[in-house]
């Protein structure tokens, strides 16, 4: 079990609807896997793609942006922002060869802690599948 | 240096079971900046905060953080702690060890051990970065909103207005008292609903305090807690709430009939209307949805649906009089207008549209054969002269509304007679001279002044005689010609001609075989005209197909009926002749080839395909011309020939001169040429006043939206008695018309798409005068201080349930119908009977969990209050009706909400009522039964029950545009739009948005008394904001580095709440600078922002930045 | 050379100089090695006949008005450096009042050296479809007819073609070679930040160490902070003393800001750049 | 006395070198020619103009750790970077070999920079003469000729089938292989160049430090660091110290004067904000500062800022022109 590689997840999560969706996946005692570590942002909008490069930088496997669903952003607009904004990212990580499959961007909302859940499970098993990404070294 | 003291909560073993607490604190003790750890049992309790408290003394921390259970939870509550101490609240850091890391990796000691040490390391580097905010104070303004007016929303209202508050209540609905004014009982107490909610009703439309915005809806919503604006939207109701006295005579004339929303669709109420007798306020309101289809559809925007719903009452001349609001020609119309009204009938989607064009004629028919009164002439209230040249239907209908609007007006036409192409150009079989006549006397009654044989030549004579504008109408009086051999030889005849001449009565003689070219009405016309005059073998030579065809499809069935042949595909190519007298034609076939610019496909002849037919007389009927000898000079003319005229106002290139109709637009059909008799009135009528002309035209009008076709009867369009084909010799209408009953059997089929048809009925019986038919929705604006959302939930349509016979079986209702049909003033007068026929139904089958605890159909949870429902229901039928067998199909049976509630199921059962635990496979007819076929699992046996009535208590849902409403508000809902609390344990009635409150249905299915707790709590707590002195606001906004800001201004343009301004400095730079008290803290300007020139306070750069270096 | 543009350029720089409309002209001159060009700086209306113009004025002027705000100053603009006049308009850097724009047509610029002109047109001349700047007060010379390629991103749909792995091996080797010399920031008219995040002291976004994990953010970073906003002079590229293919990036986001978002930098002054909008009914890859 | 050496002795030789040293020589990368180490002697080549970067890498690298500190149960330990192997530059022209020496009046004057000063004392320096100049050579013009054996331990020169190898240090001896021929032709002549003046300027600076041209030439300049980075003379230097989760290194990289925020000091006062300011800097520390305090010009000639600058601020034309600037002061 503790041989088996781990990848390390960078989490942007709103303090409204995403963040209060991982509370409420814990609240209702859902598993998922250890790896993300959390950070806290008023809204999804406030997450500068310098602090995504940034963890991929520091060694990130996988990072996890999510706010609320599109229409539902606690400031009306911030998650469209964040749509285009890490919408081209993505892309543009991607061509540099952090593959794109490292970088999610998420709409989870507050009621939706099975859908966060879900998605971390989702998610680490699949930067599993692409295996270590040692410091900027591999894609 | 920052003197970090780290504080470890074990939360019992909810943390501790999964967390290696000590090896975190080990860890924490070796970060830098951290002076001081410990950790505690319970870390909210009172000890576990004095430790804190204490340890900020004794140690000099001056920043704290905290491992312990979310933020979300706790935060608040620490900071109040390391006030306590002294510290300002703001240099304090949760790590949240529960929710994140202990509850969902519970059996991972060593993995969620490491992931705490991470949290905690990072919390430690935020706090480091975190500096002392100190909160800004913000006034209240003392005011609430509640929107929602249910029983919740009542009580809500009265309590923070009983209080001294001032209250806003906003309703949508006509009247407030939503879904518990339907009830006739209410469990577990049998309490009468009207009785206990009706005086909370009253108290609310009379309290001083509560302003009751009913027929209102939320449009916007901006601000924050204790000083937000709102945007709502008054519904015009169409009748002055303030003058209506209630007496309901407009109802007794309104002919429009429809489903009762409050009767559940089981009794009617009518366009105008109070949804129930105890209604607060107790006002009428006319249901408008809009224009009509057939409304929207007519170029003139003749009010289709206003003289339907008159006539299908009988009040034929009251149909006319809505019809001659628009244009005069009911007569005319009703029999030779293209009606694209009906193309557009909405019951052309259930079966046919209805007969409009021949129920316009009805009324005239009906007028002519009852004698009409001489009409009152207008009084003429302007001074301005208007001078018409042409008195065909354009020139007559701008005449028409001229002179309604009180101007002289004067209309010169150069023939000897009065009707333009209306008199000379359709046959009498058509439209016979009486009706026309009639029309124009009509006209003529109302002031119009006609001067025939007059034709104008001089504008500027007309001018010089005083006339102020003058409108041309003169038609396209000119036949054209096709330009072959032959086509001047006598006995080659133009239609327009020859129609002139029939119309006037100048013989005209024939021989036996006649060629007519053509394929219009003009064409048809002639033809069928030919064969009245005696000519034996008729054909109509047409270049292209059937489909191409432009005369109206009757009148060519008609004419193909009476013997006439048309040669499709085929065009003449020369007169053939014999001194000087017509023996034929010589025709050649041809092909469609590609479309042309009209989109016709454009007819090619086939070569060597000649073909000659044997002909007397060749009538061409290949179209009409502007004859400019007829015109004044000095106008501008088109390409075409035809007068230039602006789109839009119809003024030609001389100032004060308008045109329309054929001269301006080539021919066309009468309803167009009265458009634009129309809308030159309107341009002339401004150009006299001296208003901008222009100004909103072309009219748009709002269709309605969606016409409910549920429950439509499938009836056949009435069809048009004919005069029979033997009979037709002389120039005898054809058409004969509908008789009364056909004529009201026909109107009734009409569906009331925009539910009040504008017959304005209403406003003859209104002795105050409350009615205007012309009131716009009012949008106003009110400052409040918190807002109560109790938009409540409604039952789910039970006629989708088509597994329980819903929709399919007129006997399987809902409770709430059931609940109508008990009450003493719903539709059977208190009497449940099977919908079907009336009868007492003695069998009745309840099913539970209708559309909820099923993902599938509905919802997947319980509807809580359905079991009482039902057992209420059972009981209350056995008492109406002692013979009634209830069964109750039950999921689970539960009674929520105490001992009086579980007895109540109790009683239910002992009084008869038959419970089982099942499933329903079926429900189907039998015998004028219903068949109920299912699964019992406690005996695990089918049964099958034949009942009279099946009962289908389905779930409750939220409104379908609630989700809109709380957009616009900033709260949550989840995905069935039930709205979310703050927290579902301990702030129920709040939500995640500082001064928005939730109470009711809205939040999840309530009972009654549930809803009126929820309602008084949140009441509650709008007052406990209202008795703070002011509110401390966030004072997590963003700042501006005015040296690093390159004033690109990125962040005005993404701001969210135009918090940010540009500002000028002194040396001229122009920078962005935020307006803290519209900042919500967001930081969308803070990513846009490329120099790093914004921080957030509470979420810098350097904070986030920090915990991603300590990860 | 064309001569009768020239006396063009210089007529109106000294008209301009003389009565008083601007302060200084900006333009070119031959440079040291009597082969290339250089930036010129007029104040003197004497000076203005050092003026030249011809096919190795590749550098982008537009970048110096940066330095001159607040001062009236004329700029000799070719087609795609007046892309940077209306993203400077956009983005409130320059005042319209105070630039007078002599714009020149241009038949491509040729690929230099120092000391050393060839015969072929910079890559991105090629595919230049603007026949005459999109914004300018003169245009010396009149339009010139081009005809230019069509843009295909062939070569950044090459790269995308290549595995993930392929393409981080080739970026890292290329971002080794950067010496964090700036050159294509200080270059281009896009970076004006006071303080440009690389050398921010708070927050430390990146440190000084010219080495592949530093450089590769400095460069990604770089990059996108230019999305939506390059305006595809490639002077970055042309600058760099290590010779990385700056383009393949700055021309990646533009293609893909185009095929998202339908916009393109520069060619509109009042246009919303797509960073400062959003239309809510779009629907990004993630989301499908 | 002069030695042979055919081209297949020399690669012999690198080889023979490559077996107790690193070896650093100019290798072709993609369209550049760098001074990289080398694993085998076919990389390198031997007909080049001027490098894209000097040598002076491998004495003052654009980044190094100088060294670490490891923080363990309240101890703290300082632990410097070591420098590991002995090392031969191989292949370098004398411009560049004088741009070491120059570097080495600030770094070995004591108190002397460590690192510096083991690699300095570890490496060897193994020269090639230019056979061809330039037009942005001026090498003769800064105290250097494009033969110029003064500041290596080898020179070699390029003659008709081979190389002629001139041992000028004892150092340079130690690394000569077996079995070298002696070298009885001609020694070619060097390339011509045109010369700068330089000395009279330089007395004459002193006067101009406040003249309006410092401002006129640096109107076109990009303030990049390309030039000081390129130059071989250059060795400005930014510290700064990196933590990362209790471990700190102090890290040195280079950095240049031309950098907007290179004067900025903590308190916020910037003595250099214009970039006149700047650009002057550059031309007083070259060719007056670094005199001032160690006799020689800080330039040595190569053309590589010349070559590369993106808009030709040629330092032979800014020498020029302040002769004019003077010239025209003093006939006024």
């Amino acid at each position: 079990m503790k041989s088996e590689y781990q990848p390390k997840v960078i989490g942007f999560l709103c303090n409204w609807c995403s963040y209060a969706g991982a509370d409420m996946a814990g609240t209702s005692r859902m598993r998922y896997p250890q790896n993300i570590r959390i950070i806290r942002v008023p809204c999804s909008g406030r997450v500068d793609p310098l602090f995504v490069v940034k963890c991929f930088q520091r060694g990130a496997d996988g990072v996890l942006v999510s706010g609320c669903h599109p229409g539902d952003c606690h400031y009306t607009e911030g998650n469209y922002h964040t749509r285009r904004r890490f919408a081209l990212l993505r892309e543009f990580l991607d061509y540099l060869g952090i593959a794109k499959e490292r970088m999610r961007v998420e709409w989870v909302s507050a009621s939706e802690g099975q859908k966060f859940a879900d998605l971390l499970s989702d998610f680490t098993a699949e930067l599993a599948g692409l295996g270590p990404r040692s410091k900027i070294l591999d894609g | 240096m920052a003197r970090i003291g780290v504080f470890l909560c074990h939360c019992g073993s909810n943390i501790a079971g999964a967390v290696n607490i000590p090896e975190v604190a080990e860890a924490a003790r070796r970060l830098p900046q951290v002076v001081h750890v410990e950790d505690n049992k319970f870390t909210c309790s009172d000890p576990g905060q004095a430790a804190i408290q204490q340890a900020i003394t004794e140690h000099q921390l001056n920043r704290v953080v905290i491992g312990a259970c979310s933020p979300r939870m706790h935060e608040a509550t620490f900071r109040r702690t390391v006030t306590g101490a002294g510290l300002n609240p703001y240099l304090l850091e949760i790590a949240n060890l529960r929710e994140h890391c202990s509850w969902v990796h519970p059996d991972q000691v060593e993995e969620a051990t490491a992931k705490a040490i991470d949290l905690v390391r990072k919390a430690v580097a935020r706090v480091a970065w975190q500096e002392p905010l100190t909160p800004k104070h913000v006034g209240i303004t003392r005011r609430a909103l509640v929107i929602g007016g249910g029983i919740a929303g009542i009580q809500a209202s009265l309590d923070i207005a009983d209080a001294g508050y001032e209250v806003i209540l906003v309703e949508r609905e006509p009247s407030i008292g939503g879904h518990m004014a339907q009830l006739d009982k209410t469990f577990p107490t049998l309490d009468c609903s009207a009785c206990i909610l009706t005086p909370k009703m009253t108290m609310v439309g009379q309290h001083a305090n509560i302003k009751l915005m009913s027929y209102s809806e939320v449009e916007d919503v901006s601000g924050y807690i204790g000083n937000f604006r709102v945007k709502i939207k008054n519904k015009s109701r169409y009748i002055d709430m303030s003058k209506c006295t209630s007496c309901s005579e407009c109802v007794k004339v309104c002919p429009v009939e429809l489903n009762s929303e409050f009767d559940e669709n089981l009794g009617k109420r009518k366009a105008t209307y109070i949804p129930f007798p105890q209604a607060i306020p107790n006002k009428y309101t006319i249901d408008k949805r809009g224009y009509p289809p057939c409304r929207v559809a007519c170029p003139a925007g003749v009010n289709a649906q206003g003289y339907i719903a008159l006539i299908s009452q009988g009040k034929f001349k009251e149909a006319l009089e809505v019809l001659r609001r628009t244009m005069p020609f009911a007569g005319v119309c009703g029999r030779v207008c293209t009606h694209p009204c009906e193309q557009d009938c909405e019951r052309g989607q259930v079966d046919q549209p209805i007969a409009i064009r021949t129920l316009k004629r009805f009324m005239a028919d009906y007028e002519l054969k009852t004698g009409r009164e001489k009409a009152a002439p207008v009084e003429m209230t302007k001074e301005e002269k208007v001078a018409i040249a042409g008195s065909g239907p354009a020139g007559l209908a701008c005449a028409y509304d001229l002179v309604r609007q009180g101007y002289p007006v004067t209309v010169f036409e150069s023939a000897p007679e009065v009707g333009g192409l209306l008199r000379y150009g359709i046959p009498e079989y058509r439209l016979p001279k009486e009706v026309l006549n009639n029309e124009i006397n009509y006209i003529q009654e109302l002031g119009v002044e006609i001067k025939t044989n007059t034709p104008v030549k001089n504008l500027t004579e007309i001018f010089d005689e005083g006339y102020k504008a003058i409108f041309l109408g003169t038609g396209a009086g000119v036949s054209q010609k096709m330009g072959i051999p032959g086509e001047n030889i006598p006995g080659v005849l133009h239609s327009l001609d020859f129609l002139r001449q029939v119309n006037f009565g100048v013989k005209v003689s024939l021989g036996s075989k006649v060629a007519v070219i053509g394929g219009g009405n003009a064409a048809v016309d002639a033809a069928r005209i030919a064969q009245r005059l005696g000519a034996k073998e008729i054909n109509v030579v047409y270049r292209r197909s059937r489909a191409e065809m432009p005369a109206i499809p009757s009148e060519i069935e008609e004419m193909e009926r009476e013997g006439i042949k048309i040669q499709f595909l085929a065009a003449p190519v020369k007169v053939l002749s014999k001194d000087n007298r017509v023996i034929g034609i010589q025709c050649i076939r041809m092909e469609l080839g590609e479309p042309d610019a009209s989109g016709r496909r454009r007819p090619v002849p086939i070569k060597g395909s000649e073909f000659t037919i044997d002909v007397d007389n060749v009538i061409m009927a290949v179209g009409q011309g502007v004859d400019k000898a007829t015109l004044p000079e000095d106008l501008d003319y088109t390409n075409w020939g035809t007068l230039c005229v602006d789109p839009v106002t119809l003024q030609t290139n001389i100032d004060g001169v308008f045109a329309g109709g054929d001269v301006v637009s080539d021919p066309a059909d009468v309803i167009a040429a009265i458009t634009a008799g129309k809308e030159a009135a309107i341009s002339m009528d401004r150009y006299l006043r001296g208003i901008d002309m222009e100004e909103g035209r072309p009219e748009t009008v709002k269709r309605v939206e969606e016409v409910s076709k549920a429950g439509v009867i499938s009836k056949a369009r009435q069809s048009m008695p004919t005069l029979g084909v033997g009979k037709r010799k002389g120039f005898d209408e054809v058409e004969l018309g509908f008789d009364e009953k056909t004529a009201v059997e026909e109107a009734k089929r009409c569906l009331n798409c925009a539910i009040c048809s504008e017959c304005r009925e209403c406003e003859k019986v209104c002795e105050p005068e409350a009615i205007d038919h012309e009131m716009q929705d009012e949008i106003s604006e009110e400052d409040v201080g918190a807002i109560v959302v109790a938009t409540g939930a409604g039952p789910l349509d039970h006629t989708q349930f088509s597994i329980y016979g819903g929709g399919v079986h007129p006997d399987v209702v809902s409770t709430l119908q059931i609940e109508r049909m008990m009450n003493a003033a719903g539709p059977t007068g208190g009497e449940v009977v099977r919908p079907s026929n009336g009868a007492h139904p003695k069998e009745v089958v309840f099913i539970s969990c209708v559309g909820s605890r099923d993902e599938r159909t509905g919802t997947g949870y319980c509807n809580k209050v359905c079991c009482m429902v039902m057992a209420k229901q059972a009981i209350m039928l056995k008492e109406h009706a002692p013979d009634t067998h209830s069964y109750i199909i039950y999921v689970d049976a539960r009674g929520p909400g105490g001992k009086i509630f579980e007895d109540f199921l109790t009683r239910a059962e002992k009084e008869g009522t038959t419970y089982m635990r099942g499933q329903i496979d079926s429900v189907a007819k039998q015998d004028g039964r219903l068949l109920i076929s299912g699964q019992d699992f406690l005996s695990n046996e089918t049964f099958n029950i034949p009942a009279d009535l099946v009962v289908l208590a389905t779930g409750l849902m939220p409104n379908e545009d609630a989700a809109r409403l709380f957009q616009t508000l900033h709260i949550s809902y989840d995905a069935k739009n039930f709205l979310l609390q703050a927290h579902p344990k301990l702030r129920p009635v709040e939500t995640a948005m500082d001064g928005i409150f939730i109470a009711g249905c809205a939040v999840a299915p309530t009972d009654v008394p549930e809803s009126v707790t929820q309602g008084g709590a949140a009441a509650e707590y709008v007052l406990k904001l209202f008795s703070q002195e002011s509110i401390e606001a966030e004072p997590m906004t963003s700042i501006v580095d005015i040296a690093r800001c390159t004033g690109c201004l990125l962040c005005q343009q993404v701001c969210p709440f135009q918090a940010v301004e540009a500002e000028t400095l002194r040396d001229g730079r122009t920078v962005a600078s935020i307006n803290e008290s519209l900042c919500k803290g967001c930081g969308i300007c803070v990513a846009a922002c490329r120099p790093g020139a914004i921080k957030l306070r509470g979420f810098s750069d350097q904070q986030i930045l920090a915990e991603v270096m300590a990860l | 050379m064309d001569k009768e543009l020239i006396q063009q350029i210089r007529d109106k720089a000294r008209n301009l100089l003389e009565e008083g409309t601007v302060e200084g002209v900006i333009g070119y001159e031959r440079a040291s090695d009597g082969v290339t060009s250089r930036p010129l700086f007029v104040y003197n209306p004497s000076d203005t006949e050092r003026l030249i113009y011809d096919e190795t004025c590749a550098h982008n002027l537009v970048k110096y008005l940066l330095d001159k705000k607040g001062k009236k100053m004329a700029v000799v603009v070719k087609p795609c450096d007046s892309r940077a006049i209306n993203l400077l308009l956009n983005e409130g850097q320059i005042e319209r009042d105070n630039v007078f724009i002599i714009g020149v047509g241009c038949p491509g610029m040729v690929e230099t050296n120092w000391n050393h002109k060839s015969e072929t047109l910079q890559a991105k001349c090629r595919t230049c479809q603007l026949s005459k700047p999109v914004v300018y007060d003169f245009l010396a010379g009149g339009e010139i007819e081009r005809q230019a390629e069509e843009e295909t991103y062939s070569d950044i749909t090459e790269e995308e073609a290549k595995s993930v792995a392929t393409r981080r091996g080739f970026w890292l080797e290329q971002f080794g070679h950067c010496i964090r010399c700036y050159a294509c920031r200080q270059v281009c008219p896009g970076c004006y930040c006071p303080v440009c995040f690389a050398e921010r002291l708070d927050p430390l976004w990146l440190g000084i160490r010219i080495a592949p994990e530093e450089n590769d953010m400095w460069q990604t970073i770089r990059s996108f902070h230019l999305a939506g906003r390059c305006i595809g002079c490639n002077e970055c590229e042309r600058v760099c003393p290590v010779g990385i293919p700056l383009s393949l990036l700055n021309r990646k986001l533009e293609k893909d800001v185009k095929e998202l978002f339908a916009f393109q930098a520069g060619l509109d002054p009042e246009e919303k750049p797509p960073f400062a909008t959003f239309k809510k009914e779009e629907v990004m890859e993630f989301e499908k | 006395m002069n030695l042979f050496a055919s081209k297949d002795d020399l690669i012999r030789w690198i080889g023979e070198l490559l077996k107790e040293h690193i070896v650093i020589a100019p290798v072709q990368v993609q369209e550049q020619t760098l001074f990289q180490p080398i694993s085998k002697a076919e990389e390198v080549v031997f007909d080049f103009n001027n490098t894209t970067l000097s040598p002076k890498g491998w004495f003052l690298p654009p980044t190094e750790t100088l060294f670490s500190v490891q923080k363990d149960d309240g101890k703290v330990e300082l632990v410097p970077t070591q420098v590991e192997r002995d090392a031969v530059i191989f292949g370098l022209h004398p411009c560049d070999a004088r741009g070491i020496a120059l570097m080495d009046k600030p770094f070995l004057e004591e108190p002397s920079d460590t690192l510096y000063r083991e690699r300095r004392n570890r490496t060897a320096l193994i020269g090639l003469a230019c056979r061809q100049a330039q037009p942005e050579c001026f090498c003769t013009s800064m105290g250097s000729a494009p033969d110029d054996p003064s500041n290596v331990d080898i020179l070699l020169t390029e003659v008709e089938d081979g190389y002629i190898v001139q041992v000028v240090t004892e150092k340079g001896k130690t690394l000569l292989p077996k079995g070298l021929a002696e070298y009885k032709g001609k020694v070619p002549a060097p390339p011509e160049l045109k010369a700068v003046p330089t000395r009279e300027v330089i007395s004459a600076m002193r006067e101009l430090f406040n003249d309006p041209y410092w401002e006129q030439v640096a109107d076109r300049c990009l303030h990049c660091n390309i030039c000081a980075y390129v130059c071989p003379t250059c060795y400005c230097f930014d510290m700064r110290d990196y933590a990362d989760k209790g471990k700190v290194e102090r890290v040195r990289s280079w950095e240049s004067c031309q950098s907007p925020g290179f004067s900025l000091t903590a308190g916020g006062y910037d003595p250099r904000t214009t970039k006149g300011e700047r650009l002057r800097q550059r031309f007083y520390h070259k060719l007056f500062y670094f005199p001032e305090q160690f006799q020689d010009v800080a330039c040595v000639g190569c053309g590589r800022c010349v070559r590369d600058c993106p808009v030709n601020i040629d330092i032979r034309e800014v020498i020029s022109n302040l002769q004019q600037v003077t010239e025209a002061k003093s006939g006024s």
